[in-house]
Parts: structure tokens; C-alpha cells; sequence
């Protein structure tokens, strides 16, 4: 379920908010669905290959988008169980995205370029902060809802959750919207558009990616993004009537709903400082700890 | 028991052997190696079979030495210690026989094989040895052959300083362990483990003891100096088993002793606790900044170390507030990292040694391209690398993953929330860290451009060696997807540590059961990733491909020097950390109109070695130079310090 | 019968003096070495026997100190017999100062060696406290030319320090005695200072003499021990005279002197009195450890090296003592221990003094490749001299360890580990670079002489096999002397 | 006769006096011979010896001490050529009022030490305590190696002194003991003092400083 709408409407969510932006500038955008004809033309194209590179630079994107939809089947839909769900699944979703995470960072550094090395300095950078933050906010939620499966998660943050520890949960859902920006290498954290080489971040990884390489690397990123906010809406989105496609589409107006917030806040926030960025992570963190804290009272007994 | 005192009989012999037959390079190789695969052979098996459940007897003879009896029992504990052991042992031979025949110089190999030899039954006898003078014996006895191990290199000054500091080190240790076995046996008068019976009182303190003790070996943070030191200095065979398995008998002996202190209490869970963390965080920050890939790999050896200590932390807070899933979830989580990082360690140390041997050198910032030169040595590092950053589906994971669930299970328990927020955080940061550094490792020295002539001329190392470095890295994939069966095999040592908490049984098969999923998925990612290279392969079949520089953003004639170094790249992340770390760059930037060359250092400082114990060994040393006086060479002086101690005992004793 | 073991060197020792010709001489060396050897030996069973009207007698505990001192003896002999076809009578220059000097006639220095057995005998045999006295005092005798073996200005420096400071430590000692006769004047008309008398009354001896004359004692002896603060005549000696003269002095003649202070010891056991001695022995044994420490770290010379750690070795003895119990018959273990390897050593220095010519530890590299047999075999002395198994020392520093914390005395225990530790960094730092690395250009290489490698290489075997095996007679020697000393087992 | 014991005791203490604040070395190897010989007729009248014991005790003490020895160091320094002051470490008065000390503690000492015997004179174990705390005094406190073997000489005078306290006891043993211990240490000392000053003339004999550890120069890096 989780599958099918992240891959329905993953380039969807980029394509929303890129016209977001485009829109909060002034100007009339992209059309919505322009992300699709990207790919699409991106993987009927060719590739060029760096004589420096090996089999690694080839199999980092599809790693990466490996992890990406592999992440995904771990993500539940309005209620409903995803496809792999377990106890423990939280971590797994940590694991996976980290897994993506390095073979990009490895493909990267296979070219030999100082601006891949550059992007891939600075995604190690933030991955340092960007980890521990996501791992206290699944914490945080997994705290509240007794349990450590993004699907069990999903179930138990409905109402009840929230009017128990709404505190909890809304500094849960800012540290986890911190990460879902410092994740997706968006504003304040990177520039998604910027090709001013010095300021890149994920862009300079991607340099000497083209072709169908390029398209799964864009389509990662878009899948990456989706599972964020998914994640997101699940926690800022507590409607659980039961129903299966009312809480599905409660959750994806969530995820538009961020995919909205992301356009209105690229349109109006500045690029951090480098220096500055783990700082601001590093207050991401402690509002995951905080969340964590608040989180409801413990239970007793095993 | 016959076949483990045969296999240590097979070590001896051919120890021994190829001692005898040092005439013959070829001969003693022959002898030590296989001897030590023999004897490795043949160990395995009563350690495989205790795992599977068949109890072994134990050896019992009196030996004449004060307090001594010659004890041996192989229980569940030890048989999951000796399986690494001997596995790894083996490994290490097989790689160290091809290895050595590279080595140039008047090193002796028989002495090499001889001591190989011994410290793989050393090792054995340490995790059998079920009296205290045994161990210690045993104990000294892996340190002693693991020190002329580690200076085989003796020409260099600098091996012979790396072993004498942890020759010092090793020994500092083991006086915490005397005092620790004496005064356990205090009690009972008696220094056979079977009569180390739990005691209520100064259960604190024997466990600081052995804590420090056994820390030291294991390379836990305060008493890690000696480790980054002596791992690089070794011949890389010997780096891996030292570092794959001999550390690991120091978290042998710190589990051993939790099975005598009875139920432990919170504090051993928080001491443990910190230690795990402090060594996780710190041996990573401080492997980041390494240039040689060989102290790199040490370094990261103690943040692996810490992680096993963060799983035992965990396992025995749960305990504490009687919370079995916790319990169980931490202790599994330590064991599994015993095996998962002996398996990672060996291979990643063995690729090292392949590049040592390839390039003649370790340094990663004038290395580069390998992956191209030397495809099986490189892509068996890769997935070494991968599984030291703990990611699924590769050996690091199920021991992250389960210390990471225990910690979500603590946040459930009120006391435990602090600790378990400790742990989260701390893991999440040493895996984003160890990513890092695993880029760093790989990604300078295995990809790129070669940045020295050295590493373009390299070529694809024996197959022996390279095999060896492939077969690991396979294990390492199998293990990361089957590490179920571990965790079966570590359920009755686990039960020993925790000392029958009841429900623990239960939460271990839980711990099974999603451990099988955990690793059905990763094989699903490895899969999807599979498939899509076929698409990817696929949708390219009917397109152009072509094959040029790399485009970096246009340059036309890019240079090997152009690359980003190991050092920038890792350089944002030190430098957050310098107040923890000390000054990392040491500078000289162009100033004035006619600037003399401007210079940039980078060292990779380690604080506890240059601020902790630097500083106590000159304070022993001002001291020890002060009191030269009292041998003047003067008879007057010396015949006064006589009259003057008469007179002194006088006022003492009759005052 | 045993007055033999006596009689044979002292003879032999003034025969020697007059014996032409170096064949006969070292004839007579070995065969009284032998003769000595294979008279222990048949002594040994008949532990108890008395001669010279109860003035010597055989115990448990003398047989100890006269077994190790016999096999200290054969392996100098043997060892002594290549040394002096070496040194030979020639003019020779100093490797250190360069200046020109001579070596005491051969025939001297045999005799000198021969009545130094017979004096060291003498002690472990003298069952009277005076008589043990006067032999103390006559292996300060036939010392002092063996020390001044070779005829320079280093050397009479040495002797005379050994002379001056030790002369004075045994004055002290025969007062002590005399204290001991005051003390045992009291008790009777039948009072004499031979030991079975004194034992027997112990109950009746004077308090107030016996303790001082137990701390006097202590001192004295103490001095020709080599305990801390009045070891200072001991680097000096060990360091400048021959390395088989250093071996014997550091192994059997330290011992000597213990044996002395374990009569007294012995003494105050049978008065009661045991816990008097208990304070004095630990402190010197702590001061004694920690001195010799302090003064290893960095030392430069690897003779001296090895004495200071004789003087630490001693303190392990005394603290052994003072803490009794186990630790009693650790101390005892460990004194042979100690001599076994430290015999080893200090012969093992002569052979890299004879390859290096120089005594700087920092001048000596690569001794595994200049002399590997020497070099191999000092590698394993200095990790038997440190207590690391499977050498003995080792488990003769465990049982103090756990005796000292059987006795309720951590703080003594953590001291002594430390100190222990102190010591074995800073002797690693020292003896382990002599034997690694490349070597010099101006080392001596070429097969090493069978006379300078046999005796080293049996004492360390020795020293290996007791740390593996303790045959069952020896353990039941070490557990009967420590009785006598009133350890109860 | 116990007037004469006290008279030749107070004149021991007199001779150490002299002793301490001597500064002429002949002189004081004399009157260590004196102090000799006045010990050896302590011997013959104070110890409750039989007469043919005491007799011949006394006289070897007499001979060694007052005339062998004494003797032997004149003979050395005459060969030699040692400079005739003592040269002190520390000054005359400063050596006499450690005298004054030094007699207070062997009191002390003496008071904690009750003989057995009644019959032996109150003074002879102050007495001889007190001269060989002077000999040691000497040993440390004078220069030259020979000050240093006649101090040695008067260290071994106060334990003889002792010694005879218990004669009657332990007759032959203590003075046997007694004898040869001067024997080794004298003779041999002598001996090698005669070396030095013969042999090694070159060399500042004074002051035997070559062998020590507190050389600053000779330092070793730790590895």
C-alpha cells in the first residue's frame, strides 16, 4: 500500500514542492508532474563513466534506491500494517537509510572529484548529528506508544496519544521535521537547487552522476523525502477512525501538508551558515530528548 | 575435552616444530601454519558441540604449584569465546602463510609460527582455564607471545616502541587481575573458579578490579593507549587476530567475572554503561582522524569494544530492575558482537595487510584507485567497511540492532530511561561517525585517483590472501542475515551471565525470531539492489556508454592532488570536537609581504595518552630522577642512611 | 658428616692458592663445585643430622639456602672456568675510560671463590648464632678480593664502599648477638647462643634485649642483604666486579644474610614474639621495593640494573617475611626463585659485556643477533625476574600477594602490585631494547663459548620448570622451612 | 677495684671526646690505641672471668688494639704521605656537642637496657653505646678513607666494650668475634686504603665518587 502510493507519488510530493516555491517567488512553476518526465527521460538517456570509477559508482545508486523503497515497505498506510512490520522495525528504518546514505557517500567518493569529496564530507558531516536526532525522536514516538514498530507506532499515536502527551509528540514531530529537512538535504541545511558548487551538499555528490544512474539517485531522493514525511504525517496527523482509506487519506493530506510547509519554508528561510548547522541539529536533538522525557509515564513491569 | 587437549597438543607441536626447523623457511611455515589450522580444526569441534547443546567434561588434575590446579571446562561461555578463536586463528594462518613470504629480512618465521602457535592455545586455555594460577599463566602467556608477535618488525624503533607500550600496559592490567583473583579467592582460600561463590559485600570493588583489569586487554576507553600502538605495528595476520579475538578475552573475563559476583547491581550496569560509551564515541572520534588504515582499524577496535560493553551495560541494568527483555536484548547484543566483529575486524585488517603488502604502505592519503588495481581485495573491503558502520544486512548490524532495541525496551522501565537515553544517542552517534570514517577509509584508499606512484603500481595481492579477505566478507554477509543462529548458540552463555533471570529464555527467542526478519530483509535490500542493477543494466544495454575523465564540474586536467584528502574530508567533523580531542591542525599561515611557504598540519592527537598518561609517567620519571641523590658515591651519606634507619627503627619499635 | 661440606672448599679454597698451573686449577674448581653439589645432595635426606658438638646442623630451612647456594656455585664454576681463559693476565684498557689495568692473579681469585662457598656454607650450616656471625663476616672476607678482581679505580671504589658499609651493618649485627646472649643470659645457667638451646627457652628470653637485638640484627644483616636504605654499597659491587662474582653475590650471599635475619626471625617465633618482627620486616621490604624502583626507572647501566633490582627482590623477601602466613613461604619460594634468575642474568650480562664492551643499556642493540643464544635466554631472564609465568617468580609473587591480603592487609597489597608494576615497566623499558633491534657495528659476533651459555640456560631452565612443576620433595622442603619459622601451611 | 672500673670507663669517654674533637690524625690513632688498651684492662679486672681466661683475653686485646692496629694505620699513613689534618665534614664544636647528644641518648638508651647481672658496672653499657655512636660519628663525619677505618676502629672498641658486659657468658665467642671482625675490617680496609693511596695516585682518592646514580649527564630517553 505504502509501496504502491510512495512510488505513485513520491516525484509528486518533489514536484509540490518545488511549485510551492516556485509560486511563493512569484513565478508559475514547473508543472506538478514534470518530476516523471525528468526521470523518465533521465533513464532512456546514456551514461558517461569516469575512467577513475569502478563497479562501486554503478551500484551506489541502485543500492541507494534499493534502501530507499526498502524503507518504504516498512512504512504503514493509515493504520494498516506495512508490509514488513515487526518489533524493532524502528531500527531498521535507521539502518536502511544509513545504508543508503554510504553507498551514496562511497559512489561519490569513486570519482575522485574534490566536489564529490566535498558533498560527501559534509553528508557524513551532518549524518554524525542527523542520526542520533532520528534515533531519539523514533524513540520519543516509540516511547508513547509502547512499541517499536513504525506500523504499531502508527496505530497507537491517534488522539488518545496525543491528549496524553501532546507535548511529548509535538517536540517529537519538530525534531523529526528538523530531520526530514537535514535529511533531504533541503533549507536551512543545503540547497536542492543551488549549483553554486562551495554551498552544495547533495548535489556535489551527484555531480558525475548522469543517465539512468542519475534517475535513480533522483528517484531515492524523492522516495527518501516521502518516507519522511509519511513519517511525519503519521505523528502530526492523528486521525484513526479505523478505516482503512480514511486514515490513508487523512496521511497523505499530512504528507502534502509538509510537502507545503517544506515550499513555504525554502521560500522563506536563508541557507545556514555551514558552521552553523550543527548546532542546529544538535537542538534538534535535544527536542528529540525532551520528547522522549515527556514522553508518557513509564509502564511497570515488563 | 580430548579432542580440545589434542587440538592444544597440535598448537604445541607445531609450535614446536616449526621452532626445530628453523633451518627451513618452507618447513616451519608448513609446520606453524598447519598446525595451527589443525589444531584450530580440531578445537572447533568441542566448541561447536557444546553450542549445539552436549555438555563437556571437565579436566581436573592437581598441579603442584601454590594454589594451582590444572582445570579445564569447556561451558557455554567459553565454547562461544573459542569459536572465534580458533575460526579466526585459522583464517589468520591460512593469510599469514602467504603473507609471510613477502616479508623481507632476517626475522625469524619459525620464531613467528612458534609464537602463532602458542598464543592461539594461550588464547584457548585462557577461556577454558578454570583456576585462577591456570589463567593467569595462560593469561601472560598470550600477552607474552602476543608481545613477540607484535615486535616481529623489531628493525624499526618505532615496533619496538609499540610493543613495550603495551607490553607496559598488558602488565599494568594484569596486576589489576592479581589482585582481583586474590582476593577473590580470599574467601573461599582457594583459587578454582568453582569456588567463587557470589559474595554480598566488596562485590564493587573486585568488579572495579577486574573491570580495569580486563578493560585494559579489551581496550576500553581509559586504558586504550597501548592498542592503536601495537595493532599497526604487528604483521597484519597477527593485527587481525590480536584484534579480532585477543581483545575479546578481555570481555571474556569481565563476563566470567559477572557469573561470580551473583546478581549485579545497578552500578555494574551504569560502570559498564559509561566505559561502553566513552570507548564507542571516543575510539571513533578518534579513528576518524587516523592516517594510517591500520591504527584506523584500531581505533575502531575500541569503539567495537565499547559497543560489546554497551550491550553488557544494558544487559545487566536490565537485570538489575528485573527486566528480562532487556537483559536478554543487551547481553545478546554483546555477543553478537563478539562474533560479528571478530569476523569484521579479521577481514578488515587482512585487506590491510593486503594493501600493506601491495603499496608498501598504510598511509591513506597516498592511496587511492585500489578498488580498480586490486578488484577482490578492495570490494572485500567494501563490505568490510560497510559492516563496521553497522549496517544492515552486513555482520555490525544484529548487534546494533539489538542493543538498540534493548535501549527502547528500557525506556519503558523509569530507572532505566536516562541510561537508555545514554545509549541511543551515543549509538546514533557512533554510527554516523563510523560512516564517516568507514567513507574515509574506503572511500580515500580504495577509490579515486592513486595518490602516489606506489599505490598505481599495485596489484592484486596472492589469491591465498585475497580468497581469505573475499571468504570473510561472504561470512560477514551471512552472518549479518543469519545472526539467529548466533544468538541460539549464545543463549545458554547468556543465561550463564545473567544468571538465570526468569523470562529471559522467552525474550531470547523473540530476539531470534526478529533477528530472522531482520535479515530476510536485508537479503530483500541486497536483492533489490540486485535487481535494479539489471534494469539499470538493461535499460543501458541499447544506450550509449561512454568512458571519460571525470567531469568534476568541468576541470579539464584533473591531477591526483586535486582529490579531496582523507583529511578534509573528515576535517568538519574533528574540528567540532577539538576541545574534546586537543588542537588537531597545527598551522603556519603565509604572513607579510614576502611569506615564507605557509604549512598545515593535521594530527590525529589521543588525549588520554597525551594528557593522561604522559604527563603520570614523567610525573614517575621527575621523581624517580630526583632521588638520584641518595647514590651519591659518597660513604659518608651511605653509612649515615645506615645509622640514620637504625635510629629510626629504634624510635619506631622502642620509642 | 656435613662439617665435609665445609672442610672440602675451605681446603680446597687454600690449595688453590698454591696450586701451579691454570689445568689444576680449574680441575680443582670444578671438582669441588661437583664434589659440594653431589655432598648437598647426600645431605639432604638426612635433614636433622648435627656435627661439631651442635655448632652445624642441617634444617629444612639451611638446606634451602645450601641447595640453591651449591647450584649457584656449579654454574659460576663452569661458567668461570671459560671467563678466565678470557680475561686472562694481560695488561688490557678499559672499554670504559680507557686507561690500562690487570687482573688479580688467577689463582687468587680462585681461592677466594672456593672459601667464598665455604663461608656461604658455613652460614646456611651454622647452627649457633655466633658461629652464623663469624661465617657472615668471613664471606665479607672472601668477597672483597673477588669484587676487586680487576685491578682499577672502579673497582677498589666498590670494594671499599662494599667494605666500609658492610663492615659497619655486621658491627651492628654482632651487637645484636651480643643483645641475643644478654637475652638468653637471663634464662638459665644453660644458656649459650647455640640455636637448638635458645629455641628450647625461647619462652624464658629477655623482651627488652631480644627485640633490640632483633632490630639490630635486622639492620645489620639487612645491610649485607642489601635492603633499602642501606643497599648502597650493592649497586657498586654488583655492577663493577666480575658477572660471576655479581651472580653469586646477588644470588647466594644476599641470601646468606636473609637466612641470618630468619634465625632471628625463627627466634622471636619460638618466643612469641613474632608479630614484633612483622612492622620492621614489611617496612623495609616496602622502602626496599620502592627505592629500588625509583632508581631502576631509567637506569643506565644494565649491571647496576639488575642490582637494584636484587635490593627490590630483597624487599619482596623481607615483606614476605613480615607478613608470614603464605606469604612466609612465597618469600621463601621466591628467594630461590630470584637467585635462579638473577644467577642467569648477571651471567648472561658477562656475556653481552664480553660482546658490547660497554655496560650502557643504550649502547646494546640487537643482542638477538649479535649472540642470539645469550640474547634469547636474557629475554627470558628478564621476564622470570619480573614474576611473569610461566616463570617461577611468578607464583612465588602471587602467593605473597595472597598472603598479604589473607593477612586483612590490602593496603600493603596494592602497594606491592604497584611497585611490582613500576618495576616491570620500567626494566622493559631497559632490558628488552638490549636484546631487540639491529645490531652494532662494534659488537663482538661468532659462536658463543659452551662454558658461557650451559650455565645460564640450566638456571633459567630451572627457573622455568619451577614455575611449571614444583617436584613434590622441594614443596615439601619449602613447606617444612616455613614451619620452622612458624607458618602454618 | 670498682673505683678502677669507673676511673678506665670515665677515661674511655674522655678518649672519645678526644676523638671527636681531634684534628690531628697521628695523634688520634694513638689515642684510639689507648682507648684500646684500656678496654683490654677492663677486660682482665671487670669481666668475672677466671684468671687465665681474663689474662689472656686482655692481653690479646691489648696487643691488637693498643699495639697491632694503631701500629699498621701509623705505618700506612707514614708510607703514604696523607695530608695530617682529618678534614671534617663537620666542625670540631659541632662534633663535641654531638658527643654531649650523643652520650645523652646512649643513657637513655642504657636505662631502657636493665643487665641481667648485677655485678657488672652501671657505666660500661652507656660507656661503650656512647663510643660507638662517636665511631660512627667519625666514619660519617671525617673525609679521608683512613678517618674513616680508625672511626670504624672505635665503633668496634664501644662493641667490645659491650661485649664484656656479657664475657662471662659468651667469653671466647664475643671476643673471638670481636677480634676477627677488626681483623677483616682493619686489616682488609687497610690493605685497601694502602691501594688507593699507592696505586692510584692520579685519581682524587678523597673522594670515591665515581660509582653513582645521581650523574646528571648520563640520562636515557624511555623508549
Amino acid at each position: 500500500m505504502q509501496l504502491l502510493a510512495g512510488l505513485l507519488f513520491a516525484p509528486l510530493l518533489v514536484g509540490l514542492v518545488r511549485r510551492t516555491k516556485a509560486i511563493a517567488a512569484g513565478r508559475r512553476g514547473d508543472p506538478l508532474l514534470q518530476v516523471y518526465a525528468d526521470l523518465f527521460k533521465l533513464a532512456r538517456k546514456g551514461a558517461v563513466y569516469s575512467r577513475t570509477t569502478t563497479w562501486l559508482f554503478r551500484a551506489g545508486p541502485a543500492l541507494g534506491l534499493a534502501c530507499a523503497l526498502a524503507a518504504l515497505t516498512l512504512l504503514p498506510m493509515g493504520g494498516t500494517s506495512a508490509l514488513v512490520a515487526f518489533p524493532g522495525d524502528l531500527l531498521l528504518l535507521v539502518g536502511v537509510l544509513a545504508l543508503g546514505r554510504l553507498a551514496m557517500l562511497l559512489a561519490a567518493l569513486d570519482t575522485g572529484s574534490a566536489f564529490a569529496g566535498m558533498g560527501a564530507s559534509r553528508e557524513a558531516w551532518f549524518g554524525t548529528w542527523t542520526e542520533p536526532a532520528l534515533l531519539l525522536c523514533l524513540a520519543a514516538l516509540a516511547r508513547v506508544a509502547h512499541d517499536s514498530s513504525v506500523s504499531a507506532v502508527q496505530r497507537a499515536l491517534g488522539p488518545a496519544a496525543w491528549s496524553a502527551s501532546s507535548g511529548a509528540l509535538a517536540l517529537t514531530a519538530a525534531s523529526l521535521f528538523g530531520v526530514l529537512l537535514a535529511e533531504n538535504a533541503r533549507i536551512p541545511f543545503d540547497d536542492p537547487t543551488t549549483h553554486l558548487e562551495l554551498t552544495m551538499v547533495h548535489e556535489a555528490m551527484v555531480l558525475d552522476h548522469g543517465g539512468v544512474d542519475l534517475a535513480m539517485v533522483e528517484l531515492a531522493a524523492a522516495l527518501k523525502l516521502w518516507v519522511f514525511a509519511s513519517l511525519l504525517a503519521s505523528v502530526i496527523v492523528p486521525v484513526r477512525t479505523g478505516v482503512a482509506g480514511i486514515d490513508g487519506l487523512a496521511q497523505l493530506a499530512g504528507v502534502a501538508a509538509v510537502g507545503l510547509a517544506l515550499g513555504a519554508i525554502e521560500s522563506t528561510t536563508a541557507r545556514l551558515r555551514l558552521a552553523r548547522v550543527p548546532q542546529l541539529l544538535i537542538g534538534i536533538g535535544v527536542l528529540a530528548v525532551l520528547g522522549v522525557m515527556l514522553g508518557a509515564a513509564p509502564e511497570v513491569g515488563p | 575435552m580430548t579432542l580440545l587437549l589434542s587440538a592444544l597438543l597440535v598448537l604445541i607441536a607445531g609450535g614446536a616444530g616449526a621452532l626445530a626447523a628453523w633451518r627451513s623457511e618452507r618447513t616451519a611455515t608448513a609446520l606453524g601454519a598447519g598446525g595451527a589450522v589443525a589444531g584450530a580444526a580440531l578445537g572447533l569441534v568441542p566448541a561447536l558441540q557444546v553450542l549445539a547443546g552436549m555438555p563437556l567434561a571437565t579436566l581436573d588434575l592437581p598441579w603442584s604449584v601454590p594454589g594451582g590446579r590444572l582445570a579445564l571446562g569447556v561451558d557455554a561461555l567459553s565454547a562461544f569465546f573459542l569459536v572465534p578463536i580458533f575460526a579466526i586463528g585459522a583464517t589468520s594462518a591460512v593469510y599469514g602463510s602467504a603473507y609471510l613470504r613477502r616479508e623481507a629480512g632476517h626475522h625469524s618465521k619459525a620464531a613467528f609460527w612458534f609464537w602463532f602457535d602458542a598464543l592461539l592455545a594461550a588464547m584457548a586455555v585462557v577461556v577454558t582455564a578454570r583456576n585462577a594460577v591456570l589463567f593467569l599463566v595462560a593469561w601472560e602467556a598470550m600477552a607474552l607471545a602476543s608481545y613477540f608477535l607484535i615486535v616481529f618488525h623489531h628493525e624499526r624503533a618505532e615496533v619496538r616502541r609499540a610493543g613495550w607500550i603495551y607490553l607496559a600496559a598488558t602488565q599494568l592490567g594484569t596486576a589489576f587481575l592479581l589482585a582481583f583473583f586474590a582476593a577473590l579467592g580470599r574467601a573461599s582460600g582457594s583459587l578454582d573458579f568453582a569456588s567463587f561463590a557470589a559474595r554480598g559485600s566488596g562485590a564493587g570493588a573486585l568488579f572495579a578490579l577486574a573491570l580495569v583489569g580486563f578493560g585494559t586487554k579489551a581496550g576500553l576507553l581509559p586504558f586504550h593507549v597501548w592498542l592503536p600502538e601495537a595493532h599497526p605495528a604487528a604483521p597484519s595476520p597477527v593485527s587481525a587476530l590480536l584484534s579480532a579475538v585477543m581483545i575479546k578475552t578481555g570481555i571474556y573475563g569481565i563476563a566470567r567475572t559477572l557469573t561470580w559476583l551473583g546478581p549485579p547491581p545497578q552500578s555494574f550496569g551504569v560502570a559498564l554503561l559509561a566505559l561502553g560509551i566513552a570507548s564507542a564515541t571516543g575510539g571513533v572520534l578518534l579513528a576518524l582522524g587516523q592516517r594510517d588504515l591500520k591504527r584506523f582499524l584500531a581505533y575502531s577496535s575500541v569503539e567495537n569494544v565499547g559497543v560489546i560493553a554497551v550491550g553488557l551495560g544494558l544487559g545487566l541494568l536490565g537485570s538489575s530492575v528485573h527486566a528480562p527483555a532487556v537483559a536478554a536484548l543487551g547481553l545478546a547484543a554483546a555477543l553478537l558482537q563478539v562474533w560479528g566483529h571478530a569476523i569484521i575486524k579479521a577481514l578488515l585488517f587482512l585487506s590491510a595487510g593486503s594493501v600493506l603488502q601491495a603499496t608498501g604502505g598504510c598511509d591513506v592519503e597516498r592511496l587511492g584507485g585500489l578498488l580498480q588495481r586490486m578488484p577482490l581485495s578492495g570490494a572485500a573491503f567494501a563490505v568490510g567497511a560497510a559492516a563496521l558502520c553497522a549496517l544492515p544486512p552486513f555482520a555490525g548490524f544484529p548487534a546494533e540492532f539489538a542493543a538498540l532495541l534493548a535501549s527502547f525496551r528500557g525506556i519503558g522501565y523509569g530507572s532505566l530511561l536516562p541510561f537508555s537515553l545514554v545509549a541511543i544517542a551515543g549509538l546514533g552517534m557512533v554510527g554516523g561517525l563510523a560512516a564517516a570514517g568507514a567513507a574515509k577509509a574506503m572511500g580515500i584508499a580504495f577509490l579515486g585517483e592513486p595518490r602516489s606512484p606506489a599505490a598505481a603500481a599495485a596489484r592484486e595481492v596472492k589469491r591465498a590472501m585475497a580468497g581469505t579477505c573475499a571468504g570473510l566478507a561472504a561470512a560477514s554477509i551471512v552472518f549479518g542475515i543469519a545472526s539467529p543462529v548466533v544468538v541460539r548458540a549464545a543463549r545458554p552463555a547468556i543465561e550463564l551471565i545473567a544468571s538465570a533471570e526468569p523470562g529471559l529464555d522467552s525474550a531470547l527467542r523473540g530476539l531470534e525470531a526478529l533477528l530472522w526478519r531482520v535479515g530476510g530483509f536485508g537479503a530483500g535490500v541486497l536483492a533489490t539492489a540486485a535487481t535494479l542493477g539489471l534494469v539499470r543494466r538493461a535499460l543501458l544495454r541499447e544506450r550509449e556508454v561512454r568512458v571519460g575523465p571525470t567531469w568534476d564540474c568541468g576541470y579539464a586536467a584533473p591531477t591526483s592532488r586535486m582529490q579531496y584528502t582523507g583529511a578534509s574530508l573528515v576535517q568538519p567533523i574533528i574540528r567540532q570536537f577539538e576541545t574534546l580531542l586537543g588542537p588537531t591542525r597545527i598551522e603556519a599561515p603565509p604572513v607579510g609581504p614576502f611569506a615564507a611557504p605557509a604549512r598545515l598540519d593535521q594530527r590525529a592527537p589521543d588525549p588520554i595518552g597525551e594528557r593522561g598518561f604522559a604527563p603520570l609517567f614523567a610525573a614517575v620519571d621527575s621523581l624517580a630522577l630526583r632521588l638520584r641523590w641518595l647514590q651519591s658515591g659518597s660513604t659518608h651519606r651511605y653509612v649515615l642512611f645506615l645509622v640514620l634507619a637504625t635510629v629510626a627503627i629504634f624510635f619506631w619499635k622502642r620509642g | 658428616m656435613i662439617d665435609a661440606l665445609v672442610w672440602i672448599p675451605a681446603s680446597a679454597g687454600c690449595l688453590a692458592f698454591v696450586l701451579p698451573g691454570r689445568r689444576s686449577r680449574e680441575a680443582l674448581l670444578l671438582g669441588t663445585a661437583l664434589a659440594h653439589a653431589a655432598g648437598v645432595a647426600i645431605a639432604a635426606p638426612a635433614l636433622g643430622a648435627r656435627a661439631w658438638g651442635g655448632w652445624l646442623g642441617l634444617d629444612a630451612l639451611g638446606l634451602l639456602f645450601l641447595g640453591v647456594t651449591s647450584a649457584l656455585f656449579a654454574a659460576a664454576a663452569v661458567y668461570a672456568v671459560g671467563y678466565l681463559r678470557r680475561e686472562g693476565a694481560a695488561v688490557r684498557a678499559d672499554f670504559e675510560e680507557g686507561f690500562a689495568f690487570s687482573n688479580e692473579p688467577e689463582a687468587a681469585f680462585v681461592g677466594c671463590l672456593l672459601l667464598f662457598l665455604a663461608s656461604m656454607t658455613l652460614v646456611t650450616l651454622a647452627r649457633h648464632q655466633g658461629l652464623l656471625w663469624v661465617a657472615v663476616e668471613a664471606t665479607t672476607l672472601a668477597t672483597a678480593p673477588l669484587i676487586y678482581f680487576h685491578r682499577h679505580h672502579r673497582s677498589l671504589e666498590a670494594t671499599w664502599k662494599y667494605l666500609l658499609v658492610c663492615s659497619v651493618g655486621i658491627g651492628l649485627a654482632l651487637l645484636g648477638n651480643l643483645f641475643l646472649a644478654v637475652s638468653a643470659a637471663a634464662s638459665g645457667p644453660t644458656s649459650s647462643l647455640l640455636l637448638d638451646d635458645l629455641l628450647a627457652n625461647a619462652s624464658q628470653l629477655r623482651r627488652e634485649w631480644l627485640e633490640p637485638a632483633f632490630l639490630l640484627v635486622l639492620v645489620g644483616y639487612g645491610t649485607k642483604m642489601g635492603l633499602a636504605p642501606m643497599h648502597t654499597w650493592l649497586p657498586d659491587a654488583h655492577s663493577e666486579a666480575p658477572s660471576l662474582v655479581s651472580a653469586l653475590l646477588s644470588g647466594a650471599l644476599l641470601n646468606c644474610a636473609f637466612l641470618g635475619i630468619l634465625r632471628f626471625v625463627q627466634l622471636l617465633g619460638a618466643a612469641g614474639d613474632v608479630t614484633f618482627a612483622a612492622g620492621p620486616l614489611v617496612a623495609f621490604g616496602l622502602v626496599s621495593m620502592a627505592l629500588a624502583a625509583l632508581f631502576l626507572v631509567r637506569q643506565p647501566d644494565y649491571k647496576r640494573m639488575l642490582a637494584y633490582s636484587s635490593v627490590e627482590h630483597m624487599g619482596i623477601l623481607a615483606l614476605g617475611v613480615g607478613i608470614g602466613g603464605g606469604a612466609l613461604r612465597g618469600a621463601l619460594f621466591h628467594a630461590v626463585n630470584h637467585s635462579l634468575a638473577k644467577a642467569m642474568l648477571f651471567l648472561l650480562a658477562g656475556n653481552l659485556l664480553a660482546r658490547f664492551f660497554t655496560k650502557r643499556s643504550a649502547d646494546v642493540q640487537g643482542a638477538l643477533v649479535v649472540a642470539p643464544v645469550s640474547g634469547a635466554l636474557w629475554i627470558a631472564g628478564f621476564f622470570a625476574i619480573v614474576g611473569s609465568p610461566p616463570f617461577a617468580p611468578f607464583l612465588s609473587e602471587l602467593s605473597i600477594l595472597r598472603g598479604a591480603l589473607a593477612a586483612g592487609r590490602s593496603g600493603v597489597a596494592a602497594l606491592y602490585l604497584a611497585l611490582l608494576a613500576l618495576v616491570f615497566v620500567a626494566m622493559s623499558a631497559l632490558a628488552l631494547p638490549m636484546a631487540l633491534g639491529p645490531a652494532p657495528a662494534a659488537a663482538r659476533r661468532g659462536r658463543e663459548p659452551w662454558s658461557a651459555i650451559v650455565p645460564p640456560a640450566l638456571l633459567g631452565a630451572a627457573v622455568l620448570a619451577l614455575g611449571l612443576w614444583l617436584p613434590a620433595p622441594f614443596a615439601s622442603l619449602l613447606d617444612r622451612a616455613a614451619a620452622l619459622l612458624g607458618a602454618t601451611p | 677495684m670498682r673505683s678502677l672500673v669507673v676511673a678506665i670507663l670515665a677515661t674511655v669517654l674522655v678518649t672519645d671526646f678526644r676523638l671527636l674533637g681531634g684534628s690531628r690524625l697521628a695523634a688520634m690513632i694513638r689515642i684510639a690505641g689507648v682507648q684500646g688498651a684500656l678496654l683490654g684492662a677492663l677486660a682482665a679486672i671487670a669481666a668475672g672471668l677466671r684468671a687465665d681466661t681474663a689474662t689472656a683475653l686482655a692481653l690479646a686485646t691489648m696487643t691488637v688494639k693498643g699495639l697491632l692496629l694503631p701500629r699498621l694505620m701509623l705505618r700506612a699513613i707514614r708510607r703514604v704521605e696523607i695530608r695530617r689534618e682529618v678534614e671534617p665534614l663537620l666542625g670540631y664544636s659541632a662534633s663535641l656537642g654531638f658527643g654531649v647528644l650523643a652520650l645523652a641518648v646512649a643513657g637513655w638508651l642504657a636505662a631502657g637496657l636493665p643487665l641481667p647481672r648485677s655485678d657488672t658496672p652501671a657505666l660500661l653499657v652507656p660507656a661503650s653505646l656512647f663510643t660507638g655512636l662517636a665511631g660512627l660519628f667519625l666514619v660519617v663525619a671525617r673525609r679521608m678513607a683512613i678517618t674513616q677505618v680508625l672511626g670504624y676502629l672505635v665503633f668496634e672498641n664501644g662493641i667490645y666494650g659491650f661485649g664484656l658486659a656479657i664475657a662471662h657468658e659468651e667469653p671466647w665467642l664475643v671476643q673471638l668475634g670481636v677480634l676477627l671482625d677488626l681483623f677483616v675490617a682493619v686489616f682488609v680496609m687497610g690493605i685497601t686504603v694502602f691501594h688507593i693511596q699507592t696505586d692510584f695516585e692520579h685519581i682524587d682518592v678523597e673522594r670515591l665518587v665515581a660509582l653513582r646514580d645521581d650523574a646528571g649527564g648520563r640520562r636515557r630517553e624511555l623508549p
